[in-house]
């Protein structure tokens, strides 16, 4: 049958629409465009981060540290502007604490690759060890209190409208069709699933295997710190506590994506779906009024069922 | 006399640095050694943190207990072993075991705010108003509900409430999404109650997302620098918010343990006002932020 | 004793079908060698009698009764015990646990069983004794070279006293005298009445010790004859059909005159090789021969970059090549395809097309934008070329059969162009026909200048492809011969030592 | 030289071993023997767990819900005993409860190995799902406030003293026995090497490799109950909000043991010297009165640093 085989084809795909269509009849509010915008705007961060965190689990690693990096850019960038603002002025400030907050966390993703490659250092432990660091260290930036050194008009970046569309939208589609580009177009997107699919062999046929999987991790760097940036704009401030816990769910969205978790395999097309799909549910169980206990449950059987539905039919497809 | 006092808090935050910052200064006009410690929220690591300080030896414990009941073998542990122990901001089920609670209802809290919403909804919006709030049930469930209860309760004194629903959103940036997306659901929403302080921010921040200012109003907890910008901000977002003040809080926590090991008489029960901050008196709002100022 | 019965026995995986309607009769105690050349379905009929996949359809029967194997532990339980293709050994555990894998001894003080450790470490000592193998059982398998890896998987199978041995391609990492000490074994087995089954591309070795041959193509029974009444001619006939083979044309004798394109002196890496120095010309084929662990790939690979050597020169094209390194080398027009094409020669979940240009890329792709046009002639030629057998060379390469996937290793190779290649053991579990076409390609590659180094441990292959042979023996260089004028016994014997 | 071969083969005791000399002379109140059994009675309930982190991590698995799992079985033995206690009074429910947790945690623990072996589900993603459900389904049992509903004399099981001794040092100590002889002396205990060191070998060699993966992940799910109703015991409630954080880290005193992520390799041993290394590190940091945003820096640091050394000493072993 057509739908068979198309639900076989594209299942996450199918059942996003199909949630959609639940919504829009059950969910009060959900069809208008001004919600449609506001998932948007709602989905930009996490997933400009999940683009990043594509690239480092197809290169074989992963990256936990990306919640406090958050936190941490957000936190650098509103202490570097207060710092500077007497003598420069608010924006030339920001930009700078902005780029600051690129360059470490694109040097924290470098270290964390020097390790892998000169110690064999498990990613998935340093960025570990690294998750709890920042997290001092944007509480030591902070001292605790929030930065309030951002002016009014700053919130533009995080919430503003640009013909009727949230600006951060545009760094997220911007964010994605780079990372598309990466990863279909250049050796670099080739290499990334050779060194995840088969280290040894990628090494073999002279792929630069460490300087590929360096290259995503502070690639994803760039991409937190650019998410900590639009935080910052959003709630105006640098708060040591923004997006504590994200690290957990950038990988879920990747994972319902049809990334594999081992190495090798993945889209960016399906993390698009799987950040959506988590977006959709939050915004909708919102609107519906679901109690916080029982949003925590669905939630977390959801994930646990649109995986399942992959392999489940990825399985099948085998026999 | 070299007095060790250990003062723990459960959150970091700019609440809890505050009242941090109290104990010290009352630490340091005591010649008191302070230990700081943060219980992370959860009853484990309190525990472990209250048995470390004991086998310490410290001489006091300053505390803002986890749970009300959670809290207690532990405090008695170190009840057992002499040391005193005050709690502030929050307290346990067993009055035998402090010597002192020092703390702003959590009720008056909402209460306050609910004081400014009553008005506003008599006065602003003709007696009728679709209500939010955005609470932490699943973080801290107790006071969660102390000042989202307590708020509502004073509001409804100034007319009809539609609560239209009732969500959980403690930080900023969460409290922007879910805040955004009660916005969108409830194009009649009149007014959004947010019982902490990441709420309050991240209300604010969806209203202006949303564009809606002039038509949904604000109202919170906590008066931090930037929640006192909001209030004299002209965009007429948030009206009002009720400050605890955490620093004379976090003072008179460690005044009254050192008084207590020093074998003084404490007060049972220390009642520290909340201050209610309304757009409505922009020269009270100016005021409490030069004190604002003069505590960095 | 074991009379293994097939009926109809079937296995599909999608569209592919593996094994089509297979019934036929294996004899007790005799054994049984099973041809076809690559992708035929000799792996997966050993996989469904040792109940690592289930039939789609049809039945085996043992000793006239119907078994249904659930898995490989309902298999051990019928004595049914396999060597299988590629190996299966736990790389972390020693070697006495992984004879013992599954089964370990118990014994029992007050009432509680616990593992008899001095149990599994002296009899497996004992069982290594009597294969006259010196290989501590305590050592990790990991740090064993593949050769010995295969020599403790038939060390396990011998373990379980097995009535139906199945081996598939067990000699393919063996060199002669561990296949001799085999071929000893499973004499002592025929003997015992154990009935056996036995897959490997060596056309020689059948006359060692094979009773029958059984032939499939496609997945479908050719036929069985018994191997005393029959010919080599007639076996590769019944093998390949009508099919045309390759075979081995005028090798161009080029003049020794070329300039080296690689010099290698003292070359040193302990304790696998010491002060190797040889030169290789373009165009020529260089063979290395030795016996298991005489350590030909430690070298390639250490020529290549992969394991840096201690001390010695690598001079390519007349300039020292400092600190090598796999993409240094590739750089400077070298390749290597590895002797163990699953571990390092292939992308698993990759497609054909992206294995057969992961090493071109830089050629492909020279300011790192890779599009599909520029990839797709290097693809279809190596298809072509090679015929590599692909129902589109988009599917994933591990479902290609281990000789197609081989040829993609080569082929991804072939595709930079390169000025030296080094093969090592090319042919392993390559068909007849295919490897053929290998060494056709072998011959016409350094016909255009290509210097190649060509390592297998069958010397037969050596003596037949190759212009020069150097003979490696305990990681020392001990001689060189030229193979228009050696005979097989004379290289066997220089790679064997004087005793 | 003699020191440096000990160093070789016992890098992280002789870090342990410096780190408590260090702190005998820096902190006070560190090397009495009061302190000294508290920071036994902390490690306890993560010692535990990790004991079950150890196999499932060396079976080639993972298991992120432990945290929740946690609250979650305080929070039924709680709700249990007070529904049980008009009836059978408090201690056959509260006996009742514990049980009942520990057939749950243990059952979602074969749910969670099935989905592997039949739909090939990575258990870190299922697991991570049963992270938030399990967190959501304790606030529903709980409906947000702690349940109360012990006897006074509950509390031995987690704060009593036996022989002087913390009483759950007691059951630390016998699940450490039990896992080491699984480990060492079980075919069960060598399956687990072999099914992470290698699954299709290990399939080859007539292992049953989901029923020993399965087996792991049940009985982390046992001991993580046990975990769960001694926190009860010490906080003589059920609460929700118990544990929060727990699984990251369980999984570094695990790995800082040199039980290697991918599986196949690692010992009990290791686990529990690492779960002493980081019990000591809070404790130490607490005594030294270390400030929250040091700590975090420090804790962080020191787990990469342990992981780090190592692995150097590994990769220098292998040249
Ligand atoms: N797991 C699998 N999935 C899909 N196709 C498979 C799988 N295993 C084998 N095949 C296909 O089944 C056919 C028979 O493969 P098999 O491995 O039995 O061949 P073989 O005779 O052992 O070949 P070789 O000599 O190359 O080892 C091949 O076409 C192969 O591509
Ligand atoms: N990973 C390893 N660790 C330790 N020793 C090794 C390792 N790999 C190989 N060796 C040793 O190095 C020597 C050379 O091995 P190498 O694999 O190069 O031999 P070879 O001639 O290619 O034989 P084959 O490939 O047929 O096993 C052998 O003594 C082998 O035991
Ligand atoms: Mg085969
Ligand atoms: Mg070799």
């Amino acid at each position: 049958m057509a739908l068979a085989g198309l639900f076989r084809r594209y299942p996450m795909e199918i059942i996003l629409v199909a949630m959609y269509l639940y919504l829009v009849f059950a969910a009060p509010g959900f069809a208008t465009i001004d919600n449609q915008l506001n998932i948007l705007r709602n989905i930009t961060m996490m997933g400009i981060i999940a683009f990043g965190m594509t690239m480092v689990i197809i290169s074989g690693e992963i990256d936990l540290s990306v919640g406090s990096g958050v936190a941490f850019s957000g936190c650098l960038t509103a202490w570097v502007t207060r710092e500077l603002t007497p003598f420069l002025g608010p924006y030339p400030s920001i930009a700078i604490g902005a780029v600051a907050a690129m360059v470490a966390l694109a040097a924290i993703g470098v270290f964390t690759g020097k390790l892998r490659q000169h110690f064999n250092m498990p990613t998935f432990i340093t960025t570990l060890g690294l998750l709890t660091v920042l997290s001092g260290a944007a509480n030591l930036i902070t001292g605790g209190f929030p930065i309030t050194s951002f002016p009014y008009e700053f919130s533009f970046l995080g919430s503003g409208f640009l013909f009727g569309i949230p600006f951060p939208v545009y760094i997220f589609v911007a964010v994605f069709g780079l990372v598309f580009f990466l990863m279909n177009y250049t050796s670099f997107g080739r290499s990334l699933y050779a060194v995840g699919g088969n280290l040894e062999a990628a090494r073999l046929s002279g792929i630069d295997v460490w300087k590929t999987k360096t290259l995503a991790l502070a690639l994803t760097g760039v991409f937190t710190a650019i998410a900590g940036v639009l935080i910052a704009s959003q709630i105006l401030s640098g708060s040591a506590s923004a997006a504590r816990g994200w690290e957990l769910t950038v990988i879920s969205a990747v994972i319902i994506g049809g990334t594999s978790l081992f190495g090798g395999k993945g889209t960016i097309r399906g993390t698009l779906i799987g950040v959506l799909f988590l977006g959709v549910i939050v915004n909708g169980m919102t609107l519906l009024n679901v109690s916080e206990y029982w949003q925590l449950v669905v939630r977390g059987a959801l994930i646990i069922g649109a995986v399942l539905m992959n392999h489940m039919l990825e399985t099948q497809a085998r026999r | 006399d070299d007095l060790t006092v250990a003062g723990i808090v459960f959150q970091q935050d700019q609440f809890f640095r505050t009242i941090q910052m109290g104990m010290q200064a009352a630490a340091e006009e005591a010649g008191a050694t302070l230990l700081e410690g943060n219980s992370d929220s959860q009853p484990d690591k309190e525990i472990s943190l209250i048995d470390t300080y004991i086998a310490r030896g410290v001489d006091a414990i300053v505390i803002s207990p986890v749970s009300g009941v959670a809290s207690i073998p532990p405090l008695a542990r170190a009840k057992e072993r002499g040391i005193h122990v005050v709690t502030y901001n929050s307290t346990i089920e067993d009055d035998s075991i402090p010597v002192s609670y020092l703390n702003s209802q959590q009720r008056d809290l909402g209460n306050t705010t609910g004081d400014m919403a009553a008005a506003f909804i008599r006065d602003q919006l003709g007696g009728e108003a679709n209500v939010a709030t955005l609470g932490f049930q699943a973080l801290l469930p107790e006071i969660s509900a102390d000042r989202v209860d307590g708020f509502v309760e004073k509001a409804e004194e100034g007319g009809t409430l539609n609560i239209v629903a009732q969500q959980d959103a403690w930080l900023a940036e969460d409290a922007v999404q879910v805040a955004g997306d009660i916005i969108t659901a409830n194009p009649d929403l009149n007014i959004i109650y947010a019982a902490n302080e990441g709420g309050t921010v991240g209300a604010v921040q969806a209203v202006r997302n949303a564009g809606k200012q002039g038509e949904i109003f604000v109202f919170g907890v906590d008066g931090t620098e930037q929640l006192v910008g909001f209030l004299l901000d002209e965009d007429n977002v948030l009206q009002g918010v009720t400050a605890q003040q955490p620093f004379v809080m976090g003072q008179m926590a460690v005044q009254s343990a050192i008084a207590a090991a020093r074998g003084e008489e404490v007060e049972q029960t220390v009642i520290v006002p909340v201050l209610g901050l309304s757009r409505t008196d922009q020269a009270g709002v100016e005021e409490f932020q030069d004190y604002l100022r003069s505590l960095n | 004793m074991a009379t293994v019965e097939t009926k109809d026995l079937s296995k599909t995986y999608g569209t592919v079908k593996a094994l089509d309607g297979v019934s036929h009769v294996f004899e007790a105690g005799r054994i049984h060698a099973l041809m076809g050349k690559n992708g035929s379905g000799k792996s997966t009929l050993v996989k469904m009698l040792s109940g690592v996949v289930e039939p789609t359809r049809g039945e085996i029967r043992l000793n006239g009764e119907a078994v249904k194997f659930r898995g490989p532990a309902d298999a051990f339980a019928k004595g049914v015990v396999t060597v299988h293709q590629e190996l299966s050994l736990v790389a972390e555990l020693s070697v006495a646990e992984n004879v013992f894998l599954g089964r370990l001894p118990m014994n029992r003080t007050a009432g509680i069983a616990r593992i008899d450790w001095s149990r599994v470490y002296g009899e497996t000592r004992a069982l290594l004794d009597t294969m006259a193998v010196d290989i501590d059982p305590h050592t990790p398998v990991g740090r064993l070279s593949v050769g010995q890896q295969q020599i403790i998987e038939i060390a396990k199978a011998m373990s379980f006293d097995p009535a139906l041995l199945l081996l598939d391609e067990p000699t393919s990492a063996l060199a002669s005298k561990e296949v001799e000490m085999l071929f000893d074994l499973l004499r002592v087995l025929r003997k015992r009445g154990v009935t056996m089954m036995y897959i490997s591309h060596r056309m020689s070795e059948l006359g060692e010790i094979a009773d029958t041959v059984t032939v499939l193509r496609d997945g479908k029974l050719v036929g069985a004859v018994e191997f005393d009444a029959s010919s080599n001619e007639e076996i590769i006939d019944m093998m390949f059909g009508s099919v045309a083979r390759a075979h081995r044309p005028a090798r161009a004798t080029r003049a020794k005159t070329a300039a080296p394109v690689l010099k290698v002196r003292g070359l040193t890496r302990e304790p696998a090789f010491r002060d190797i120095s040889f030169d290789l010309a373009a165009g020529e084929v260089l063979g290395i021969a030795g016996m298991l662990g005489a350590g030909r790939t430690e070298l390639l690979r250490a020529i290549f970059g992969a394991e840096p050597p201690d001390s010695g020169e690598i001079i390519v094209d007349g300039a020292t090549v400092h600190r090598p390194a796999p993409r240094r080398m590739t750089n400077l027009g070298i390749g290597y395809t590895p002797e163990n094409r699953k571990e390092a020669g292939l992308i698993q979940p990759h497609s054909i097309h992206a294995n057969l240009s992961l090493a071109s890329l830089p050629q492909i792709a020279p300011r790192g934008l890779v599009t599909r046009a520029a990839e797709t002639p290097g693809v279809a030629r190596q298809v072509e070329h090679l015929e590599i057998k692909v129902g589109s060379v988009d599917d994933p390469v591990s479902s290609l059969s281990g000789g197609n996937q081989q040829k993609v290793v080569i082929g991804n190779w072939l595709n930079t162009n390169p000025k030296i290649l080094f093969y090592d053991e090319p042919s392993r579990g390559v068909d007849v026909g295919a490897k053929q076409q290998i060494f056709r390609i072998i011959w016409e590659e350094a016909d255009r200048g290509v210097g190649a180094i060509f390592v297998s441990t069958e010397l037969e292959e050596v003596l037949e492809v190759c212009d020069r042979i150097l003979v490696m023996r305990e990681g020392n260089l001990v001689g060189e011969l030229d193979p228009t004028n050696t005979t097989l016994t004379e290289l066997y014997t220089a790679c064997m030592g004087e005793s």
